[in-house]
Parts: C-alpha cells; sequence; structure tokens
C-alpha cells in the first residue's frame, strides 16, 4: 500500500466516527426527549400569522453574481496553491507568469469594480 | 513520511496495532476537542459577561465551570421539532454535514510537534477544501425548514461565506508562498527560530530589511486572516446572518434539540480551527517565542495556550465591537481584503523571487 | 524546469503571435476603458474595435512566416494558411462589430461589451486556428465559445435572445463534454497531447484511439453546426442578435474547418481509412438535413441557418477525401462561400419596415419592385449559392466534387449532387418571392455599412472574379500543401 | 492491496448509484446533493489514483464553489418540476439507447487498454512534493501559453457573467465612506440661536 495513501485512512476513520457521534447525539435526543408533535408547534416561524406563500422564493441576481464571481476567484487561488510551492525552483519566469496571469484577472477586477458588480445595496 | 509495508486492518501484527493505534489517537482528539469546547463556550460567555459587569454562569458547578454539561444534557432531553413543511432528510442531514465536516478539518491540524492524525502534503489545501464545504450545512439547513427566516438567513449567510473565503485562500497563499510547502508541520517548523521567525511578526527581523518589508505585509495578512475568520465563522462582528435579537438566529430558526447542537459544536469547532490556523500560521504554532520546542508535551501545551489566546481576542471583539451592515460586509471583503491580499501575493512572491537571494 | 523555456523563447513566440497577442492586450484595454467611459462611448469603442480587427488581420497576413513555424515549443503553428485564416475571420469579426454598431444604435441597446467580447472570441478562434495540441485547442474552442454564448445571449430582456443564449450553452456543453472526453482517450491511449506525438504514437488498430477520434470529431462538428449535431444552428441563428449570427456563421466556420482539417490530416493523417466513414457520414446527413430543412422554412434566418448546415456539408465532403486535394477544395470552398453569407446577412440585417426588422421570407415580396439594387444583390448572392454556374459559389462545389470523386467517395458525391438540387429550390423560391410576387411597402434606407457590405459580398460572387480565382486557387493549394501526409 | 480495493469499490459504487440518483431524484435539490456526492467521491477515487492535488482542486473548486451556484439556482427558482419531468419517459428510448451504446463503447476501450510508455503512474513518480508541486513546475514554465490562456477564459467569465446578470437599479442610495469620514461639523451642523416662543 502506498505510504501516501496511508494517510487518509484516519481521515476516513474520524469521519466516521464523527458521523456516528453526531448521529449519536440525534438519537440520543430521540430516544429519551418527549414527542408530541401540535400543528401549532411545527408550522414555520412567522410573526403570528401563516406564511402567505412558499418560503422558497425567488432572489436577487445579486447572489447568483457573487456564487460566479466566487467561482472565478476560486480558481484563481486554485492556481495560485500549486505556484506559491515551487516559486523557488521556477524563478523568476515563474513570478513573471504568474504576474501576468493575475494582470489580466485584475483587469476583470477593475472592470467589475468599475461596473458597480462589487456594490451591494 | 515513512514508507509503511503492511497493510492496515487486516495484517496481523503490525498492520491491526497501527490501526488501533490510530482509532486511539483519534478519539483521544476528539475528546481533546469536545472538552475544549465545553470551556471555550463558557468563556466566551464568561468574557462578554465580564465586558457588560455581570457575572455570566456560575450556579452549575464551582463558578459555573459544569455548565456546559449541564446544557448538553438539557439539549439532549429536548423535543426535536421538524417543521411540517420541512424537508426531513435534509433538515436532519444538514447539522449532521456541519458537525462532521468541523471535525473532519482536525484530521490535518498538528497540536503538537508529531502529533497529527495524518500528516498530509497537501494538508492546508485539505484544510481549505473542507472549510470551503462549511456552506452546504447552512444553505441545507435554511433550504430544508422551508420557512422565510431560516431561508434568507442562510442566503446571506452562504454569501457571506463565500466573499471571504477568496481573501482566506489568497493570505494562505502568502504564507505559502513564505514557507514553500503546503505541508502544516513544515509550515510551523518554518517559525521555530523565535519570535521575529513567527510570520505575524517577521518585522521585527531588522538585520534584514528586506524581511522587515515583507514582515510588515504578513502582519496585514494577520490582520487580514483574524478579521476574514470572524467572518468566515458567522461571529460577531459578522453575525448578521443570525443576529439574534433582529434576525431570529438566521438558518437555525426552526431547529431544536440536538440538531441545534451539532450546528452549534460545529460552529464553535469551526471557531476553535480557526484560532489554531491562526496559531499555526502566524503564530509560530507550538513554538516558544525565544525558541523552538521538540518535546510533544510542552509543544501541546504552548499550542494550547496559544489557541485560547486567540480566542479570547475572538470573544473580545464580539463583546466590544459592532455589528456590521450587509453591504458594509461585502465591501470590506470585495473591495478591501480582496484587493489588498492580493497586492500581498504579489508582493510576498517578489521578496521570494528577488528579495530573498539578495538578502 | 525544462532549459527550452526561456524568456527568449516566450518572446519569439508572442512575435510569431502577434496578432493574438495584440488581440488580447486589446481586449484588457478595451475592458479597461470600457468601463470607466460606459456605453456612451460605445459606438466610438466599436469603430475603434474594428478598426484594431482589421489591423490585426492585416498584420496577421503581412507578418506571416513563409513556411510553418512553431511557437511555444509546438503549441501553435503559424504558416501562410493559418496567417491567412486569421486575416480573414479578424476581417469578418471586424465587419460583425461595424454592423452590430448599426444595428445596436438603431434600438439604443449599445454597449462596449459587444466590441469587447467579439474581439474575445475572435482571439479564442485565432488560438483553434493555430492550436497543435489538444490543451491548446480545448482552451482555444472554450474562450470563443464562452464569448459566444453571452454574444447570442447578448439582448438579454429579449426572451428569443435568451433563449439562444442558453440553448447554445447547453448543447454546445455537451459537445465540449464529448470533445474533452475524446481528447482523453486520445491522451490514454498515445500518451501525448501535441498533434505530432499523437501522430507517432497512433495505432490503427486501437478501438480506443479510434473512439477518441470519433468523439473529438463529434464535438467539432457541434461548433460547426454539421449534421447530425446541428440542433442548436436554427433556434440560435434566429434568436441570436443579427450581426452575433452573421459572425457565427462566417468566423466561426473558418476556425471550425480549419481545426477540423487540422486534427484529420496532422495527428490522424495515417488513419484516413478509419475516419473517412464518420466524415462521411457527417457530411452527407448534413447535406440532406441542410437541404431538406430549408425548403420547409419561412424566417429567413433559420434558412440561413439550414443553409450553412447543407453548406458545412459540402466543405466536409472535401475533407473526407483525405488528400491535399481535398482540404484545398475545402479551404476553396470556404473562401468562395463565407463573402456570400456576409452578404446575404447585410442584406437580411438592412430588411426593416417602421422600425421593425424583418426577417420572412414573405417579407420580402415584390422587392425587386421598390428595391431594386437590393432584389438584384440578393439574386446574385443566392445564385452563389445555389452553385449556379457562372457564379463563385459553383467553383467552390466543382472543387469539392472533384475531390470527393477524386477519392473515389462516389456514393458521398451523388448524395451531395442530389442535395444540391434539392437546395437549388429553396433559393430558387426566395428569388421567385422578391421578382414575381406583389410588392408591400417601401423598406427603410439601409446604411452605409450594410450596403457596401452588401455590394462587396455581391461583387465577390460575379463570374468577372474568375480572374482573381486562378491566383487564389494558386495560393490555397501553396498552403494546403503544408499539410499532412 | 485490498483495502485498497474496498475502497476502489466502495468509492466507485457510491459515485455510480449517486451519479444515477443525479437524474432519477424527484426533487432537483436532491440532484444538486447527489452531484454533490458524486464529486466528492471522485475526489476519493482521484486520491486513490494518487492524483491528491487534483482531488483537492475537486473538492475545492467543485464541490466549494460550482455546486454552491447550483444550489443557489435549483433552490431558488420556482419551477414546478413536476412539469419538467413530464417529457422525461418520452426521451427514455433515446437516452437508454445511447446508455447503451456508451456502456458497450466503455467496454470496448476498455478490452483496449494499453498504457503508454510516456504516461506516469505512481504518485512516487512526481518525485518530492507529490503532485502539486509536480504540476506547479512546468504548468507556469513549459505550459506557459496554456496557463496563461486559461487566465484570459477567465476574464471572458467575468465579462460575460457581469454583461448577462448585471443590473444597475435606480434610486438606490449607497454608502461613500470618503464623503462619510470626511464631513466636517461645519458643513452638517448649523447652529441657530432659536429665542424662546418664537420657533425658527
Amino acid at each position: 500500500m502506498e505510504s501516501y495513501l496511508l494517510e487518509y485512512l484516519p481521515i476516513v476513520i474520524l469521519i466516521a466516527i464523527a458521523v456516528a457521534l453526531g448521529a449519536a447525539f440525534i438519537l440520543a435526543a430521540w430516544v429519551l426527549a418527549p414527542r408530541s408533535p401540535d400543528p401549532e408547534k411545527v408550522s414555520a416561524y412567522e410573526c403570528g400569522f401563516n406564511a402567505f406563500d412558499d418560503a422558497r422564493m425567488k432572489f436577487d441576481v445579486r447572489f447568483y453574481l457573487v456564487a460566479i464571481l466566487f467561482i472565478i476567484f476560486d480558481l484563481e487561488v486554485a492556481f495560485l496553491f500549486p505556484w506559491a510551492v515551487t516559486l523557488d525552483e521556477t524563478g523568476v519566469f515563474g513570478f513573471w507568469s504568474m504576474m501576468v496571469f493575475l494582470g489580466v484577472l485584475t483587469v476583470g477586477f477593475i472592470y467589475e469594480w468599475k461596473k458597480g458588480a462589487l456594490e451591494w445595496e | 513520511m515513512v514508507g509503511y509495508d503492511f497493510v492496515p486492518f487486516v495484517e496481523w501484527g503490525t498492520g491491526v496495532e497501527w490501526t488501533l493505534m490510530k482509532v486511539g489517537q483519534i478519539l483521544a482528539i476528539v475528546v481533546m476537542l469536545l472538552l475544549t469546547l465545553a470551556y471555550i463556550l463558557l468563556f466566551d460567555r464568561k468574557v462578554w459577561a465580564a465586558v457588560q459587569m455581570r457575572k455570566g454562569p456560575n450556579v452549575v458547578g464551582p463558578f459555573g465551570t459544569l455548565q456546559s454539561f449541564a446544557d448538553f444534557f438539557k439539549f439532549v432531553l429536548k423535543e426535536i421539532v421538524i417543521p411540517a413543511g420541512a424537508n426531513k432528510t435534509v433538515f436532519l442531514l444538514a447539522p449532521l454535514l456541519t458537525f462532521t465536516l468541523a471535525f473532519a478539518a482536525w484530521a490535518v491540524v498538528p497540536i503538537a510537534p508529531g502529533w497529527v492524525i495524518s500528516d498530509l502534503n497537501v494538508g492546508i489545501l485539505y484544510l481549505f477544501a473542507i472549510s470551503s464545504l462549511g456552506v452546504y450545512g447552512i444553505i441545507m439547513g435554511g433550504w430544508a425548514s422551508n420557512s422565510k427566516y431560516p431561508f434568507l438567513g442562510s442566503l446571506r449567510s452562504a454569501a457571506q461565506m463565500v466573499s471571504y473565503e477568496v481573501s482566506i485562500g489568497l493570505v494562505i497563499i502568502t504564507v505559502l508562498l513564505v514557507v514553500g510547502s503546503m505541508n502544516l508541520g513544515a509550515i510551523v517548523d518554518a517559525q521555530s527560530g523565535g519570535l521575529h521567525t513567527w510570520h505575524a511578526f517577521k518585522f521585527l527581523n531588522v538585520t534584514e530589511p528586506a524581511t522587515v518589508a515583507v514582515g510588515v505585509v504578513l502582519f496585514v495578512m494577520f490582520v487580514v486572516f483574524f478579521v476574514s475568520a470572524l467572518a468566515e465563522t458567522n461571529r460577531p462582528p459578522f453575525d448578521l446572518p443570525e443576529a439574534e435579537s433582529e434576525l431570529v438566529a438566521g438558518y437555525q430558526v426552526e431547529y431544536s434539540s440536538t440538531p441545534y447542537l451539532l450546528f452549534m459544536i460545529g460552529e464553535y469547532l469551526n471557531i476553535v480551527l480557526m484560532c489554531a490556523l491562526i496559531t499555526l500560521l502566524f503564530l509560530g504554532g507550538w513554538h516558544l517565542p525565544w525558541g523552538a520546542v521538540n518535546d510533544p508535551w510542552l509543544g501541546f501545551l504552548v499550542f494550547y495556550v496559544k489557541l485560547w489566546l486567540v480566542f479570547f481576542v475572538f470573544a473580545m471583539v464580539k463583546a466590544i465591537v459592532p455589528r456590521f451592515r450587509y453591504d458594509q460586509l461585502m465591501r470590506i471583503g470585495w473591495k478591501i481584503f480582496l484587493p489588498t491580499s492580493l497586492v500581498a501575493v504579489v508582493l510576498v512572491a517578489a521578496y521570494v523571487v528577488f528579495g530573498r537571494g539578495a538578502a | 524546469m525544462n532549459p527550452e523555456i526561456s524568456a527568449e523563447m516566450v518572446v519569439a513566440s508572442l512575435r510569431l503571435m502577434a496578432p493574438e497577442t495584440f488581440l488580447a492586450v486589446y481586449a484588457l484595454f478595451l475592458a479597461v476603458l470600457g468601463a470607466f467611459v460606459g456605453d456612451r462611448g460605445a459606438r466610438a469603442l466599436s469603430t475603434l474595435t474594428a478598426l484594431v480587427l482589421v489591423v490585426a488581420a492585416v498584420g496577421s497576413v503581412i507578418y506571416a512566416p513563409l513556411e510553418r513555424t512553431e511557437a511555444f515549443n509546438g503549441a501553435i503553428v503559424v504558416d501562410p494558411l493559418t496567417a491567412w485564416a486569421k486575416g480573414g475571420l479578424l476581417l469578418l469579426a471586424a465587419f460583425a462589430v461595424q454592423m452590430a454598431s448599426v444595428v445596436f444604435a438603431r434600438d439604443g441597446s449599445a454597449r462596449f461589451e459587444y466590441p469587447l467580447l467579439v474581439t474575445l472570441a475572435a482571439l479564442g478562434m485565432c488560438i483553434m486556428i493555430g492550436a497543435n495540441d489538444l490543451i491548446t485547442m480545448y482552451l482555444g474552442i472554450e474562450l470563443n465559445a464562452l464569448a459566444a454564448y453571452v454574444l447570442a445571449a447578448f439582448r438579454r430582456d429579449d426572451s428569443r435572445s435568451s433563449e439562444a443564449g442558453l440553448k447554445y450553452f447547453v448543447l454546445s456543453a455537451i459537445s465540449s463534454g464529448l470533445l474533452l472526453y475524446g481528447a482523453s482517450l486520445v491522451y490514454g491511449f498515445t500518451g501525448a497531447v501535441r498533434f505530432a506525438d499523437i501522430a507517432a504514437a497512433a495505432d490503427p488498430d486501437n478501438v480506443g484511439l479510434i473512439f477518441g477520434l470519433v468523439f473529438v470529431l463529434c464535438g467539432l462538428a457541434f461548433k460547426i453546426s454539421a449534421a447530425p449535431f446541428h440542433m442548436w444552428a436554427p433556434d440560435v441563428y434566429e434568436g441570436a442578435p443579427a450581426p452575433v449570427t452573421a459572425f457565427f456563421a462566417t468566423a466561426s466556420k473558418i476556425a471550425g474547418v480549419i481545426l477540423m482539417a487540422r486534427i484529420l490530416m496532422e495527428p490522424f493523417g495515417d488513419l484516413h481509412d478509419r475516419w473517412v466513414q464518420v466524415i462521411s457520414v457527417i457530411a452527407g446527413v448534413s447535406m440532406i438535413v441542410g437541404s431538406l430543412g430549408a425548403l420547409v422554412q419561412t424566417n429567413l434566418r433559420r434558412l440561413m441557418a439550414y443553409s450553412s448546415i447543407a453548406n458545412i456539408g459540402y466543405v466536409l465532403m472535401a475533407l473526407a477525401a483525405g488528400s491535399q486535394l481535398g482540404v484545398q477544395a475545402a479551404l476553396l470552398y470556404l473562401a468562395l462561400y463565407l463573402p456570400v453569407t456576409l452578404a446575404m446577412f447585410a442584406g437580411i440585417l438592412a430588411l426593416r419596415r417602421q422600425g421593425e426588422d424583418l426577417e420572412r421570407i414573405g417579407d420580402l415580396s415584390g422587392l425587386a419592385r421598390n428595391h431594386p439594387f437590393m432584389a438584384t444583390c440578393f439574386t446574385m448572392l443566392l445564385f452563389s449559392l445555389a452553385g449556379v454556374p457562372p457564379l463563385v459559389g459553383f467553383f467552390g462545389k466543382l472543387a469539392a466534387f472533384q475531390a470527393t470523386l477524386d477519392a473515389g467517395l462516389v456514393v458521398l458525391a451523388i448524395v451531395g449532387a442530389l442535395a444540391t438540387v434539392v437546395s437549388a429550390a429553396y433559393y430558387l423560391r426566395i428569388i421567385k418571392v422578391m421578382w414575381f410576387d406583389e410588392p408591400v411597402a417601401r423598406m427603410e434606407p439601409a446604411g452605409p455599412t450594410l450596403a457596401v457590405t452588401l455590394a462587396a459580398g455581391t461583387v465577390l460572387s460575379f463570374p468577372v472574379l474568375v480572374v482573381l480565382l486562378g491566383p487564389l486557387e494558386t495560393a490555397v493549394r501553396a498552403m494546403s500543401a503544408l499539410y499532412g501526409p | 492491496m485490498a483495502i485498497t480495493a474496498v475502497a476502489f469499490y466502495t468509492l466507485a459504487t457510491i459515485t455510480i448509484v449517486s451519479a444515477f440518483l443525479v437524474i432519477a431524484a424527484r426533487n432537483p435539490v436532491h440532484s444538486v446533493l447527489f452531484l454533490i456526492l458524486t464529486f466528492f467521491t471522485t475526489a476519493g477515487l482521484f486520491v486513490l489514483m494518487g492524483a491528491e492535488f487534483l482531488a483537492m482542486l475537486l473538492v475545492v473548486v467543485y464541490v466549494g464553489a460550482v455546486a454552491v451556484l447550483f444550489l443557489f439556482v435549483v433552490m431558488m427558482l420556482d419551477i414546478d418540476f413536476a412539469e419538467l419531468k413530464r417529457g422525461f419517459l418520452s426521451y427514455l428510448p433515446l437516452g437508454g439507447l445511447i446508455g447503451v451504446i456508451l456502456v458497450a463503447q466503455f467496454l470496448l476501450v476498455g478490452s483496449a487498454w494499453v498504457s503508454p510508455e510516456n504516461a506516469a503512474r505512481s504518485p512516487a513518480e512526481f518525485g518530492e512534493g507529490g503532485t502539486a508541486e509536480a504540476l506547479g513546475r512546468i504548468l507556469y514554465t513549459e505550459y506557459v501559453l496554456v496557463f496563461q490562456l486559461s487566465g484570459m477564459v477567465l476574464f471572458t467569465a467575468m465579462i460575460g457573467a457581469i454583461v448577462l446578470t448585471l443590473r444597475q437599479r435606480e434610486g438606490v442610495k449607497r454608502q461613500n465612506v470618503a464623503t462619510q469620514v470626511g464631513r466636517r461639523r461645519t458643513e452638517a451642523v448649523v447652529l441657530k440661536d432659536v429665542k424662546p416662543g418664537e420657533g425658527i
């Protein structure tokens, strides 16, 4: 077995233990605690009246925009990770290579900023 | 890493022994974390109370030291209320996910020299990956409740976490640039030479001007990381999604009993994780300000004390800083932290390529 | 670190890729400039972009190396063919920008992002044309496609445009998936991404490699809207803003066909007997679907979509020959067909009555009575598309059939001939509507840009230009000689 | 090797089952959640193959970012999904046919597998630092063109996202920190001497 794979086994064990523990907590309350649901208790939280419509509604497109911009910047960070740990080997070339890349994305960032995509109202 | 030439579980002898040892270690860390959590919760409340000239919990046990345990039993003995319109599976899965992920992250966190559950090469990336999953517990919880407050709370919470994750990633990059490794142990050991080698205080190294310059940048990154950690864990002053008094606790509105407890444990565990990360990345991990530490027990003690000190700052911030408005929060994330940390990445990289050789 | 990588190599490569570099830098500049100036300057920025594209086109041709040269250690090929192709497509992109500037100004929806996205799409196409390995190829395609999705949905308040964008996006994403899957199979079975290395390692008897090739070809067929991967074309041609459609119908074809030709001839040149059926089927189905589909259309843009499907069929028919003659014929066909298509779209854009765009065939009724000039242009263009002998369309088809018959693909040639006959029917139908039906009200006068484009395309379709045909054929022959076996 | 095999088959089974459930689930949110599970187990498979860095990236980018957007979109669109599903059965024959062809093809391709000589097969071959550093060593130098092109692709994505989604709303008050902080007392407050009983 690859030694590096062996490092992942404890993670699996840890996750298993955590799941078991969490499930045990929920089960404990399920078993120990009283259960007497009534219509008022299980109705959705509102300010004293029944909800007018479904809680799942359309919302501001800005949330999508934030998510899209996040994907782009997350990818940028993903590109930075291997670069950061090998910069001493790739040296000046690697540095300028990344600077051009970051420059392109910075232009995109300036564009966003000026367009007001980062404003929250 | 040592090459193992045996098969865990299956091969009798070293294999089973190794597996059992690992399970033991994991259990020890889980118990340690839960205990830490119990007292950090209490500590949080005590600090808050002290700032407001109150006493805080002081009934259960001497000085309220058993308060968290009493709370735990109370949670377990409460009814699990599942709203009628809720999606039951997802509703219960959400807290479980938050809880599990919060523990899973600790797998790669070294708590003392050599004390780590799994010593991954890409440890910090693993942490980044796991913490980027934290948002799911919140979205799922908010959606599954099928109620307006949780839904809106979860949306805002998700947008907030996502916005600050980018700066956290960039800050991590600056540290990686200086160290040149993604292994957390290696990152800590790069700071073994005393206070002036800690990444937060590198600017104290007055003998090398280039290092002082990069030290200042790293200190700024330290601050950015700290603030982003507050936002990432929905701590005050960035706790708008769950502002208890006016937004009725955001995505957790419909939760009660142990599912709520799981959310809370997960949330606090993430806070402790952020404290640990700050300690490891910027404050020298288990090393003392005047020199390296190689003894695991002493190392653990140093690390633990630092962890609590960082958390103390978290608690003080919660007690004394007023809350931000949502547009301000997003602006800080996107318009201040993101550009700042991007510039910092460039500066630190320039130091690594041009400055270090010259110095 | 690879010792061949050095700043000098990068500078030399960038010099070879001067048009691309220029465009990339210009795109960044335009984004910043546009963000500061805002949409008020959209018109001026459009003109500037058109100029820049023309300059890049001219530069590409002038600075073309005389023989095959590789940039970035073989990731990109630059030779006279790619240079001329880039020149052509950049010119077409310039037209697309300029025509759009006219069209968007009419309804006041001008935004500076339009020229920016066209520039980026054109950049992607340039990369596609020069791509010499699988990764570069894919990135070129995606750069182009990403900009194209947005362009198709550019009128975001118009539900047809949004639908076009979405359809294009979803189907194109599937085709990208196919392409990537195929590319990964090719890589898996040859262990190489560079085309030359793939050619060296390709084993004609390996099933996996053949499947990879087929998937790559399907993905590419999608991008050039060849049947049976054409489903998106009619809807997108109809829904996308008209100048965007013109851009898709012309420039993307150049990039797609050249890339396809390179893939077929370079890495898989030795596997001709494996892919000849695939390409033949795609070509045959395209010609049939295109011709039959166009028969029942009442919308001019949908009709052009089917027409382009059929025409891509002829191009692929020529490529199926797998010979230099075939590549030559395909390139000649494209070179003759694209100006005509562009002029057709300019003509369609010029059709406006009482502030409404007209795009139904019925709207052309009696055009000859009110607008004899426009009707004449349309007629010439349609005759050329139909392949009526004295016009250039005929020579393109002739070359394609020659190459096909030369390679012994008789059945394919017969299918092509039948498709030509069918397609003549719908082209003639439009001509009949224009010249013999009752006239409707007059159109609004077309602006100079559209009129000039229409006229220029028509002139290019004229038999007078047979004089030019000789040199063109020589040039194409010289270029295609750089290809493959 | 037994435990690796167990891990592989477990992960592979979960991947396939959850991938199937992505299209079979009635509730679209469940579909996305299964998609996330698929990504996650795929990351596990990558780890088994030695592609540590790719596995982490898959989680960071796909699970942590792309799927969040998916969830946003799917959760918040109030579409009648029952109606969407209605057309499903009519496509089943065609879809099934394509599926069968694909499976047959996989079998054929699998049977034809020969490992190319020049491909790395084991993480050990990547040397010190694993796949992340191996990637870092070539991506920014040897593949600099590809790297910069992906930068351009991201740039295009940014422009596209904003072109398609951003709308300026009228009449929104925004905070301008500079003016707020730079405000002086003289601009903000006027001292008026109001006599009793007279008003202003």
